[in-house]
């Protein structure tokens, strides 16, 4: 009792969430790419839904409130169902368990490692960020900083959303002339 | 230890390590394409704590963009696959080579 | 952060579910009833445990209407036997339900039912991106429904799975744009702020009317009610996405559409009709006394139950849309209809700037 | 109108017509050879008006800028003064006859508007070495001429003996051409300009500028003429040129083009000293020698008149050569005139004659072909030198030039080939036109239409009255300040004032004739090389000149070809190349393995690579 009751006037409770939600983030997105008991992409599918929630969990941590909502929003409830859309739509089959790429799993765990090395070394030489963060994700200064200082590359998100809609009609016809 | 900016990176990094591997792996388009989407959100993750440890709101802004354009990319590529697989009839990416070595 | 809160906050969590299944379970009884009226027919009203007229002074009353019909609905629902097809996959079968429910129930979380109780604010959790929140866990409902619809791995279920979300994706847009003029009037994304700032302009459907008629036409399709009940067009689908669901698997995706009609009348209470204040009787501001506090959890009941009763009765006073005109008012008649809501509110806020 | 927009339109019709016609009215044989009609025709009625309004003596030159690169400044500049002004007479005059005679000459030829695109071309080119100003512009024009003349020579390419002949010309001109560049090189090197009136006030202001080099460089500018005018040794291509359609002859070999040659020497005539000219005029007379003695012996129609032109080219030059570029320009002006009607007569026979060249399958013309019969007669005549035609007046100055400059011995050859031209013209004469008909088509021969029958009238006109009209006094005042204008009647008894030359070459004439009619009157066969022996036999074969150049200069030609094949084919493409070749392929091959179609293989080698980057960004 008295444990936890300094945790919680510690702060520390934010510590122990951020460590819930890590551990579920990155043991979602394990079983998103290897899954040992189905290789149903629906499944896949599912538990990247399942990393993308906690991952807005770790965004609250943040206190990115907004992106948060967003991330839920968009990832989550469109994005994801795009996927299951499709997966349903071609009827895709269980992946087939063909012979394991020694070659890929090879230079994949050399690019893992590698990686994992630099991010090592580079965290070595960098200088800490600020201790006790302030920064609140509110929405109305977001929001604000996209309609001012962003406002082009704004635009021209939206002018590629408009790119991307036009173009997928046209790959979504049957006939391709 | 308190749970600082590094703890975040190295969530980051393992997350875009996992989705890494993913599309070096696995073979089915569709997964590969989710494993893409699992790296772009370890970024997001990245550019979130950055935006938090060092007060500014910038990173923040820069997620916003990441995200809107992963959803018109994930628009185009499952439309592509889509087409690709009446083609093909597979979503596996062999099967889809038609260069010979 | 201390215990008070933790405790306090459970026990809201604890009264929120244990009203919201009640709210539900008579609902639907509610619904029987209405029906039976609108069709000019009795309705369940024999319904009553062998004792319940022995009760003095209240016997009478809990023997008639059918009082205790929907505890027999759940006794039903949960000793039928609970049958598995064949071809089914498992996993996903089982799990759909569970995945409808949990969002339905998730939503009131945000929704302040009441001002306060001596300190404690009567929401759960006073999200300063509060809409956003019911948005996104609104959005999550679909995948209940998909992955019913994809887990009986039969035709009609898919169609309706398919339907069903295709019909979501789709009125969550107009409905997101819809309230997007609330919040510029507003100028805030927290519910109690809506709330606080109706309290001293008024409501807000007054102001922006448009909003509140789109909110509530898509609020109908995303909770699959009709005249929107595609998914589950019983003469071309079956069930929809339930038609192999069974016992009290079924009972949970009655559950969650209920839930989220409770939850859809919370929001629409919440952002267009005042949630708990009312303009007479000093009700306006938040309560100093318990008895205010109670005063005012009646109120936003009262306004909720209306919008209950609306959802049933326009279920049974009008027929069903074809699926190309649901797509047809969501996309070309809302979504334009909203977008130009929002650039009117703007302007008109813009001038009186 | 200014007088400075004259020029510049008369040589830019004929490029806007062919332009015209190659992009637009290909398709219309009509529309388009009016079009080169109308381009040359508006180019003479320019020229009338421009004389009409300014005086032959007009001088007068406009340039503009067109490149200055170090001390080299060219400028775009056309000349006119009455050298150039009565050239623009020649070639849009006779040049506009002829346009019109083509008309119906080519009129069943699939290909008639492309000739005319060609023709267009061709007096574009034409204009543009009359008109220029300086000697590069010349240049650029003397190799549009050799392009433009390929291409009509060889305008039947279906025929391998016309692609042969244009090739022939081209590459022989091409030799000329390469001594004419080293020429002008050689000029602009020593004067430091290219402009003719500057090189002339150069050489005027200090006659020695050219130093000890001036023979060299002249000869060298003479390479040009010597190519384009045909001379000894570069005159096998003419003869072979008249593969070409009759018109093109009469207009390239006989009228315009191998006259640029000579032209271009009375142009620049500044540029030669002693020496040069001394060498000029001997090759003249023996090119005209030799051209008039091969011409004895030929029996194709157009090959007879292509020898007597080249002879009377070789008569010009030696004109030049004798220091008389009047009497050369006037011999070129009349010969322009007596040739042109000559090759248009026998364009005419031919047509006549259903395309048969052959002057013993013809004879008896005279009745069928009457019109062809009188202009014929009058270019053989003029041709000859009887008075008063034409040729008689140029050739008598010619004549008497030789005798002023005291030179008796190319006095004596000219006057020999003077009694040859009227032997062998009028041996063509009597064997096409008089005697009995030699084969079924001279039997059913029949006159020429009035399109090319009035062209022959109006050029017989002038190869009659063209010795007196004024020539010499345009040409006089340009290259003599004291000379003085004659009248109409003193111009025609001016032979008189120089009675030698006038008479001999008047009996030389009448001699050639008169054995001509004794030997050829009704003659079926040559009698000749019985009488003549191996002279005939070496006459008739062109004294072996394209089989010697066969042996010596295309043999040994054809060896530096080999060994530089040799050299490309084993070390420049086999050993060099190759091994680029093979290194590429063989790196490709390797480099193919990479590319194996498989996403995933690209997304690792990305990563490495992503990888790399890092470390050296990062990680160091």
């Amino acid at each position: 009792m008295e444990a936890i009751n300094n945790l919680i006037s510690s702060g520390g409770v934010e510590d122990v969430l951020f460590y819930v939600f890590a551990a579920l983030t990155l043991l979602c997105a394990v079983l998103v790419i290897a899954n040992p008991f189905s290789r149903n992409p629906v499944t896949s599918a599912m538990f990247l839904v399942l990393t993308i929630i906690s991952m807005s969990g770790l965004f609250l941590l943040l206190h990115a409130f907004f992106l948060a909502a967003v991330q839920i929003l968009v990832y989550a409830g469109a994005v994801m169902v795009l996927f299951l859309f499709v997966i349903m739509l071609l009827d895709l089959k269980e992946e087939a368990r063909r012979k394991i790429k020694f070659f890929g799993l090879a230079a994949g765990l050399v690019s893992v490692g590698s990686i994992v090395a630099i991010f090592f070394k580079a965290l070595a030489s960098a200088k800490p960020g600020v201790a006790s963060p302030k920064l609140e994700g509110e929405t109305y200064a977001l929001g604000k900083l996209l309609f001012t200082q962003y406002t082009l590359p704004f635009e021209i998100v939206s002018v590629l959303l408009l790119v991307a809609m036009i173009g997928v009609i046209l790959l979504s016809k049957k006939k391709l002339e | 230890m308190h749970v600082g900016l590094q703890h975040y990176l190295a969530v980051s990094m393992i997350l875009f390590c996992l989705g890494l591997l993913g599309v070096i792996l696995r073979r089915n388009l569709i997964v590969i394409y989710m494993s893409l989407e699992l790296m772009l959100n370890a970024a997001n993750l990245a550019l979130v704590s950055f935006s938090r440890f060092n007060d500014k709101l910038d990173g923040q802004v820069l997620v916003f963009f990441i995200i809107t354009v992963a959803a018109a990319e994930v628009a185009v590529g499952l439309a592509l696959i889509v087409a690709l697989f009446r083609k093909r009839q597979s979503a596996h990416v062999e099967d889809l080579t038609s260069m010979k070595l | 952060m201390d215990w008070n809160f933790i405790i306090f906050s459970l026990v809201k969590l604890a009264i929120i579910v244990g009203v919201v299944q009640g709210l539900v379970a008579y609902s639907v009884l509610a619904e029987r009833k209405i029906s039976a009226w609108i069709q000019d027919r009795v309705g369940p009203n024999r319904c009553a445990p062998p004792f319940a007229k022995y009760i003095p002074v209240l016997g009478p009353l809990l023997t008639r209407w059918g009082m205790f019909q929907p505890l027999a609905d759940g006794l039903k629902f949960m000793f039928k036997e609970d049958f598995t097809p064949a071809g089914v996959k498992k996993i996903y079968f089982f799990l759909a339900p569970a995945v409808a429910v949990i969002p339905a129930m998730l939503t009131v979380a945000v929704i302040p039912f009441g001002s306060v109780m001596g300190n404690q604010k009567m929401v759960l959790a006073d999200l300063n991106v509060g809409i956003l929140y019911t948005f996104g866990i609104v959005s999550m409902g679909v995948y209940g429904i998909v992955l019913a619809g994809y887990a009986a791995n039969s035709k009609y279920p898919m169609f309706g799975g398919i339907r069903s979300s295709a019909q979501m994706i789709s009125y969550e847009i107009s409905m997101g744009m819809s309230v997007i003029p609330v919040l510029l009037i507003v100028g805030n994304l927290n519910l109690s702020h809506i709330i606080g700032w109706q309290a001293t302009n008024g409501w807000m459907v007054l102001y922006s009317p448009i909003s509140f008629i789109i909110f509530m036409v898509a609020s109908f399709a995303e909770t699959n009610r009709t005249p929107f009940d595609l998914p589950e067009a019983e003469t071309e689908l079956v069930g929809g996405y339930h038609t192999e669901y069974g016992s009290m698997k079924f009972a949970l995706f009655f559950l969650a559409e209920y839930s989220n009609m409770v939850s859809s009348s919370a929001m629409m209470v919440t952002l267009f009709f005042g949630g708990w204040t009312l303009p007479f009787w000093g009700l306006d501001h938040p309560a100093n006394s318990i008895g205010m506090g109670i005063a005012h959890i009646l109120v936003f009941m009262a306004k909720m139950l209306f919008f209950m009763v609306v959802f049933i009765w326009v279920r049974w006073m009008f027929p069903r849309f074809r699926y190309d005109q649901l797509m047809d008012l969501g996309w070309r008649r809302f979504l334009p209809l909203a977008l130009v809501n929002i650039l009117i509110t703007a302007l008109w806020l813009w001038m009186r700037s | 109108m200014k007088n400075e927009l004259f020029p510049w339109l008369i040589l830019f019709l004929p490029l806007l017509s062919a332009t015209v016609i190659a992009l637009f009215t290909l398709r219309s044989k009509t529309v388009s050879s009016l079009i080169s009609i109308g381009a040359v025709a508006a180019g003479f009625v320019l020229t009338c008006l421009f004389v009409n309004s300014n005086g032959i003596h007009y001088s007068g030159e406009s340039s503009v800028n067109w490149l200055t690169i170090g001390g080299l400044n060219v400028d775009f500049g056309l000349k006119l003064d009455a050298l150039s002004m009565m050239m623009l007479f020649v070639v849009t005059g006779v040049g506009g006859l002829i346009h019109i005679y083509s008309y119906s000459y080519m009129d069943e030829d699939a290909g008639k508007a492309r000739f005319f695109a060609f023709l267009s071309l061709f007096t574009f080119s034409m204009l543009g070495i009359v008109l220029s100003n300086n000697f590069l512009m010349t240049f650029i024009f003397w190799e549009l001429v050799g392009v433009s003349s390929y291409l009509l020579i060889g305008f039947w390419f279906e025929k391998p003996s016309a692609g042969d002949a244009a090739k022939k010309a081209f590459i022989t001109n091409r030799l000329g051409d390469f001594g004419f560049l080293a020429g002008i090189l050689m000029v602009w090197g020593l004067l430091g300009s290219l402009n003719f009136s500057a090189l002339q006030n150069a050489m005027v202001a200090n006659p020695a500028a050219l130093g000890a080099s001036a023979t060299i460089a002249g000869l060298l500018v003479f390479c040009g003429a010597a190519g384009k005018s045909a001379q000894f040794p570069l005159h096998v291509w003419l003869p072979d040129a008249m593969e070409g359609p009759t018109p093109v002859s009469a207009l390239i070999h006989a009228a315009t083009m191998v006259a640029a040659g000579v032209y271009m020497l009375c142009r620049t005539l500044f540029l030669y000293n002693a020496d040069a000219l001394h060498v000029i005029a001997y090759i003249g007379g023996f090119t005209a020698l030799l051209a008039a003695l091969m011409a004895v012996q030929q029996n194709d129609i157009k090959r007879i008149i292509a020898y007597s032109t080249l002879s009377q080219l070789g008569y010009m030059v030696m004109a030049v050569g004798l220091s008389g570029p009047t009497p050369a320009m006037f011999h070129l002006t009349t010969h322009a005139f007596f040739k042109a009607l000559l090759f248009l007569s026998a364009g005419s026979v031919i047509i006549g004659m259903h395309h048969e060249q052959d002057i013993w399958h013809m004879g008896g013309l005279k009745k069928k072909m009457p019109v062809t019969f009188w202009t014929f007669t009058i270019g053989a005549l003029a041709l000859s030198g009887i008075p008063p035609f034409a040729g008689f007046y140029s050739k008598d100055s010619i004549l008497a030039q030789c005798l002023e400059q005291k030179n008796y011995l190319l006095f004596g050859v000219a006057v020999f080939v003077a009694g040859l031209t009227a032997f062998y013209t009028f041996r063509l004469f009597f064997v096409v036109f008089f005697g009995k008909e030699k084969s079924d088509h001279a039997k059913h021969a029949h006159e020429s239409p009035l399109v090319m029958t009035a062209p022959l009238v109006i050029l017989a006109v002038f190869a009659a009255t063209g010795g007196f009209i004024g020539i010499t006094n345009n040409y006089g005042s340009q290259f003599a300040a004291d000379h003085e204008t004659l009248s109409l009647a003193q111009q025609f008894l001016e032979p008189l004032k120089t009675p030698v030359p006038m008479f001999i070459g008047i009996g030389v004439a009448v001699a050639g004739i008169v054995l001509a009619f004794l030997l050829y009157k009704n003659a079926d066969t040559d009698p000749l090389p019985a009488k003549l022996g191996v002279l005939a036999t070496w006459m008739r074969d062109k004294f072996y000149f394209d089989e010697f150049y066969e042996k010596t200069f295309i043999r040994a030609h054809d060896f530096l070809a080999a060994v530089a094949d040799w050299i490309d084919r084993w070390i420049l493409e086999g050993a060099i190349i190759g091994a680029i070749r093979g290194g590429t392929d063989l790196s490709g091959r390797a480099l193919r393995l990479a590319q194996t179609g498989n996403l995933q293989t690209y997304t690792i080698l990305f990563v490495l690579g992503v990888v790399l980057l890092l470390y050296f960004v990062l990680g160091k």
